[in-house]
């Protein structure tokens, strides 16, 4: 990886300005504290349901959704806190939806798995494997219909690419030319299957090849290039037609709370925390000239974040009982 | 005022609102250069264009899944499935999704969306291909499920859900396409989740929907010529379900039965049935009576087809029975 | 008499039956190495090894195809689905293929296959990962439909099921599986579609099933104290429905709630007060209540979920009321 | 194609002997007038529900089916009487479903749709698109489970492979390795639409790339082709994994029956119709020296096949009705 991560280091220096440098310093770390403090939440009782972490992740979403501009629509499955902060959502809402609070994005009703804020063009938060993969194109088809030049990024995991939805719409976002990246995020398990073990390719990228769809690899675990492979795709794209973007990432916490992990050794665990993509980050910026006191004082302002977060979430009302009837229909235009 | 047959009516409403609002496109298989497998949108392709009337791979899965999807974008799909057993093969997007997106994220979005759905047996395509499983969809809250029985109310109804901020199923019968009915000229629009009296009468009522109230009509009929006058009541919308004019009728007869063409057990017959002795159990000089399909696979061969589905004898018999 | 959990009961069953027919293997996501979501294979795989407890990719529409195909090549699949909310990816295979290629090819071959489907709300998981939708497997002719509420039934209706020559969907509760009871030594065996008096009474019938025959165990034993015997008949199998029991109780008691922890309308409840109103119409001295899930797509936040889904409570309030 | 076609009939030549190669046109023969037969008795209201014939893709079943083991597995869709026809199905025995009657393979509940006979390893025969995929890898995996040589051969259309079900069963027959030749019967279209109108890709072939699954494309208007194909992939399959073989073929008549076939040309139909298989194999057959005299011996053999299966299906009786409520469950063993 080295060499890989002296381009990126490059990169850095010549392309991107400090202010952007650090503020996806600061959203990946604040990503991370949101998901250690989530945990800690679980485990306090205050968080119910499946609670999916985005450690390990965080280069991901962050580096590509970084170059997504506002008509640009996300949709991702249900490990989504992190794309919830990539797409700008504020670590209160956050919290908040949570800890099943009126003042969350979905007003307690969604939960963890259901992050969602369309403000932000951010779609969710699908707790079906490969079910958000047609939603997606039907937003790309939406956004086409209409003349816009708008992308729609949909993600997903290793292992929901063997479920039929997303056959289909790969095949019909090629056959429709719709405009929509598939960004894969393949982080060796789903679930306590390895990769191998569930896909008759190792590398996700190949099964694009069976759509004629012009594919791509990138190492997930660095920002820089996450973001650099992103811009790449998303250009090809808006000229026209779906892409398929596979990074590769780790994800160092349990499928969900309470995973027995036997699927997996610490060895292996221990290996991919070498390449921690806030460590590999943190590296590089120092290397490009950022001091380390910038950096711990953005650290601090993200411990201030969190705690200010948790505090909006428990002190936040529950939803009225009314709300057990409510939004589940639009009402009617008469 | 003017007689079209179903077909023309569905027709009609698809045409009118894709006039009337360009948000509004088809998508499903064969929609376009077929013209409709059962010839509904002949001759929308050319007139509305590939756009508008987007032919799709046979993948209903992703049919149903971008319509919610482009819904969900603001745009008001109208997704086809040639038959409603294919509808199985979009269980997911049209349950745990149509059903469920707008109340699972707070009312952040709407999913204005329509699905249509050929449905009913009688054809001899054997078990697969001929299932009336209409029930099982109304069972989800967060969906409307329409059923028509006349071209009136296919036209009215049909339009309505177009215009619907809401995931309406809308179910057609593929035995009914060549029933003719009046239809009024003009904007039709009728009520999604009121049922109405489609014959009046003093014996007894007959609760039912979409083919089997052709069915019940017709039994109505020689059941007049030997004096006993049935109140029919269409139910039109599963869910909604209202059984107001039911409810009324059946104050008045007595007596009811309820027609349905799909399987008897856990069949629409039974919430019907539960409800009439919860709201009006002293009203009923006997118990209230379910025709229904036989609860077999439905075979190719035409005779055991036949036996299998309600017939208008057994109507006739249910009827006589309850007097 | 031995005390298991529920858990534990569904093991030694599995593990029973592929002691004793090499036939028999489960497939399914994480039945494996994982040991199974909710650890009902816990040691499975160690023991049988990979070619009996097969680990497959997340594609519920090929873990039930691919099992229903080995059943017709004379294997007997237990196919595991995560959660009964994924069988609607598997829909298709299940009502239009498992329940009819054996009548649709006149018996030529058999179709030994049981499903495993965990269900049930109550886990703050969501609208799409919460649902009790057993009624909609129950609609289908040619399934069989069983969902047991004690480890002994758990335990006896599962052998039955795997030595069954037809598909047998085996719906479990999610919060069930801690749930203590007695189970016999030895051999245990339970009929398929013969419900069970779970608790004597004379004053009221509770007719129920799964995780309600808990409920409403706990909502009898507090009437208990008020002087009100309920006798709690237990379905266990939806299809066949097995009516026989609960209305020779009916005609007893006089008085009849049904309790279901799925949605009401056309629910369970529905159908089970049509045969009851059918069948003992003259000895009910008031109407049957339906105890049932609000009509909503479950909320994640905790007190709305337990609003809407069916509590002690409710059952005593509709005991009373009935009464 | 001219050179493709010498070689085969170099092949026929040195390859087969003359009874299989006579068998072999007697066969497509038969399959081609008992569908023309079918047709007329469709028009004559004997015949209801769906009928798909199979009149132009013969050599693709014949071929194919040539080289099958008795113990080798056989599934495909709805358009199925050429299929029976190769896996020995009597004449009699199809016609008499076709029309409903008791003496039909299926006891005539199947109907047209539902040939199966499972004593000749032919399971069907299935009416909802791609669903017999699976099914036919679970048949596979039974056959793997048991140690048996035994292949499974699926086929399906074109338009099958833009449904969920094929990708999930092609990725699990490669991750489990089964014993299963995936055989597409690309007739061009998929009712209405054509190929590329579905597909990302105009060669279904490419799709198994995906899978890293090896695969191939043979002239399907050729049985001979077809046949050294099917033995070649068969041959692969036994010594592990499956493999996707895809037969250019076409139907000459509508989907089903009122097809009003407004999305092709009768030219290119005309022009298909130049590479009938069987006018083509005809005229290999005589080229190889077999006699005029003795392939007319045939065609009036067949002619009499028929008519005796329509006499036979006419005359036999319909199902009773208590048949309405039989095998719908087996007994169960107590
Ligand atoms: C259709 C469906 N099947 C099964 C599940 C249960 N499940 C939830 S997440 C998951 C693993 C998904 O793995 P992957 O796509 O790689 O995403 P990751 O969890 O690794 O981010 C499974 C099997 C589900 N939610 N939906
Ligand atoms: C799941 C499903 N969707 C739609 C249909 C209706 N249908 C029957 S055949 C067919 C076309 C299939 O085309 P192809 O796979 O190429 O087979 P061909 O008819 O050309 O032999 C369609 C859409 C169906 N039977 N099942
Ligand atoms: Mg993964
Ligand atoms: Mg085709």
């Amino acid at each position: 990886m080295t060499d890989k991560r002296r381009i990126a280091k490059k990169e850095v220096q010549d392309r991107l300005d400090t202010p952007e440098l650090v503020r996806l310093y600061h959203e990946m770390v604040l990503i991370r504290r949101l998901e250690e403090r989530a945990a800690d939440l679980y485990q306090a009782g205050k968080i119910g349901g499946f609670l999916h972490l985005y450690i390990g992740q965080e280069a991901v979403a962050s580096g590509a959704i970084s170059v997504r501009r506002p008509q640009d629509r996300v949709i991702t499955a249900y490990r989504d806190h992190g794309v919830a902060v990539a797409c700008g959502m504020s670590a209160r809402v956050i919290m908040a939806e949570l800890l099943g609070k009126a003042t969350g994005c979905s007003k307690g009703k969604g939960g963890s798995m259901h992050l969602a804020d369309v403000r932000l063009n951010f779609w969710g938060g699908h707790a079906i494997v490969g079910a958000h993969l047609p939603l997606a194109a039907g937003m790309a088809l939406a956004d086409q219909y209409r003349h816009s030049d708008a992308v729609t990024i949909a993600m997903f995991g290793d292992g929901a690419t063997n479920i039929g939805y997303f056959h289909e719409a790969l095949n019909l976002s090629m056959v429709w030319q719709l405009p929509i990246l598939w960004l894969c995020e393949n982080n060796q398990y789903g679930m306590g299957t390895a990769v191998e073990r569930a896909s008759a390719v190792p590398e996700i990228r190949q099964k694009a090849e069976g759509y004629g769809m012009p594919n791509g690899r990138v190492d997930g675990m660095n920002v820089i290039e996450v973001r650099q492979a992103t811009e790449a795709a998303l250009e090809r794209v808006r000229s026209g037609g779906p892409f398929l973007l596979e990074a590769i990432t780790y994800r160092y916490r349990g499928h969900s709370m309470g995973d027995p992990e036997r699927y997996r050794s610490t060895d292996e665990v221990r290996k991919w925390q070498e390449d921690d993509p806030i460590g590999i980050y943190r590296t590089h910026l120092v290397e490009a000239g950022i001091t380390v006191k910038k950096l711990e004082d953005e650290e601090s302002e993200v411990a201030v974040e969190i705690e200010d977060a948790v505090r909006f979430a428990e002190d936040s009302p529950e939803p009225t009982p009314e709300e057990l009837y409510s939004d589940i229909f639009a009402e009617e235009a008469t | 005022m003017p007689v079209l047959t179903m077909r023309e009516a569905i027709s009609q409403a698809l045409w009118e609102e894709m006039e009337r609002d360009d948000r509004v496109f088809i998508l499903g298989e064969e929609v376009g250069v077929w013209g409709g497998t059962y010839a509904v949108t002949k001759g929308f392709y050319d007139h509305f264009g590939p756009e508008r009337v987007r032919d799709t791979p046979i993948a209903e899965a992703v049919i149903v899944g971008a319509a919610n999807g482009a819904a969900m974008a603001g745009l008001r799909p109208v997704a086809e499935l040639m038959t409603i057993n294919f509808a199985f093969l979009a269980m997911d997007q049209i349950v745990n999704h149509s059903a469920k997106l707008r109340a699972m994220f707070g009312g952040q979005f709407d999913v204005p969306l329509v699905i249509r759905a050929v449905g009913g047996g009688g054809r001899q395509l054997g078990a697969t291909h001929s299932q009336t499983p209409d029930v099982v969809f109304a069972h989800f809250p967060g969906l409307k499920v329409v059923a028509p029985g006349t071209p009136h109310d296919a036209k009215g109804l049909l339009k309505t859900a177009i215009r619907s901020q809401n995931p309406v199923m809308f179910i057609e019968h593929a035995t009914l396409y060549q029933t003719r009915g009046e239809v009024p000229e003009g904007e039709v629009l009728e009520p999604i989740g009121v049922s109405k009296v489609q014959r009046p009468g003093d014996d007894v009522t007959i609760v039912t929907y979409s083919k089997m109230l052709q069915v019940s009509m017709a039994a109505a009929e020689q059941l007049a010529q030997e004096g006993i006058e049935a109140e029919i009541v269409d139910l039109r919308s599963l869910r909604p379900l209202d059984l107001g004019p039911a409810l009324e009728s059946i104050r008045r007869t007595n007596r009811a039965i309820v027609v349905e063409e799909g399987w008897l057990s856990y069949g629409v017959g039974a919430e019907v049935c539960a409800r009439i002795y919860e709201q009006a159990f002293d009203y009923l000089d006997s118990p209230v009576l379910r025709v229904a399909q036989e609860e077999v696979p439905l075979p190719y061969n035409r005779t055991l087809e036949q036996m299998a589905l309600p017939q208008i004898e057994d109507v006739i018999r249910a009827v006589k029975e309850v007097l």
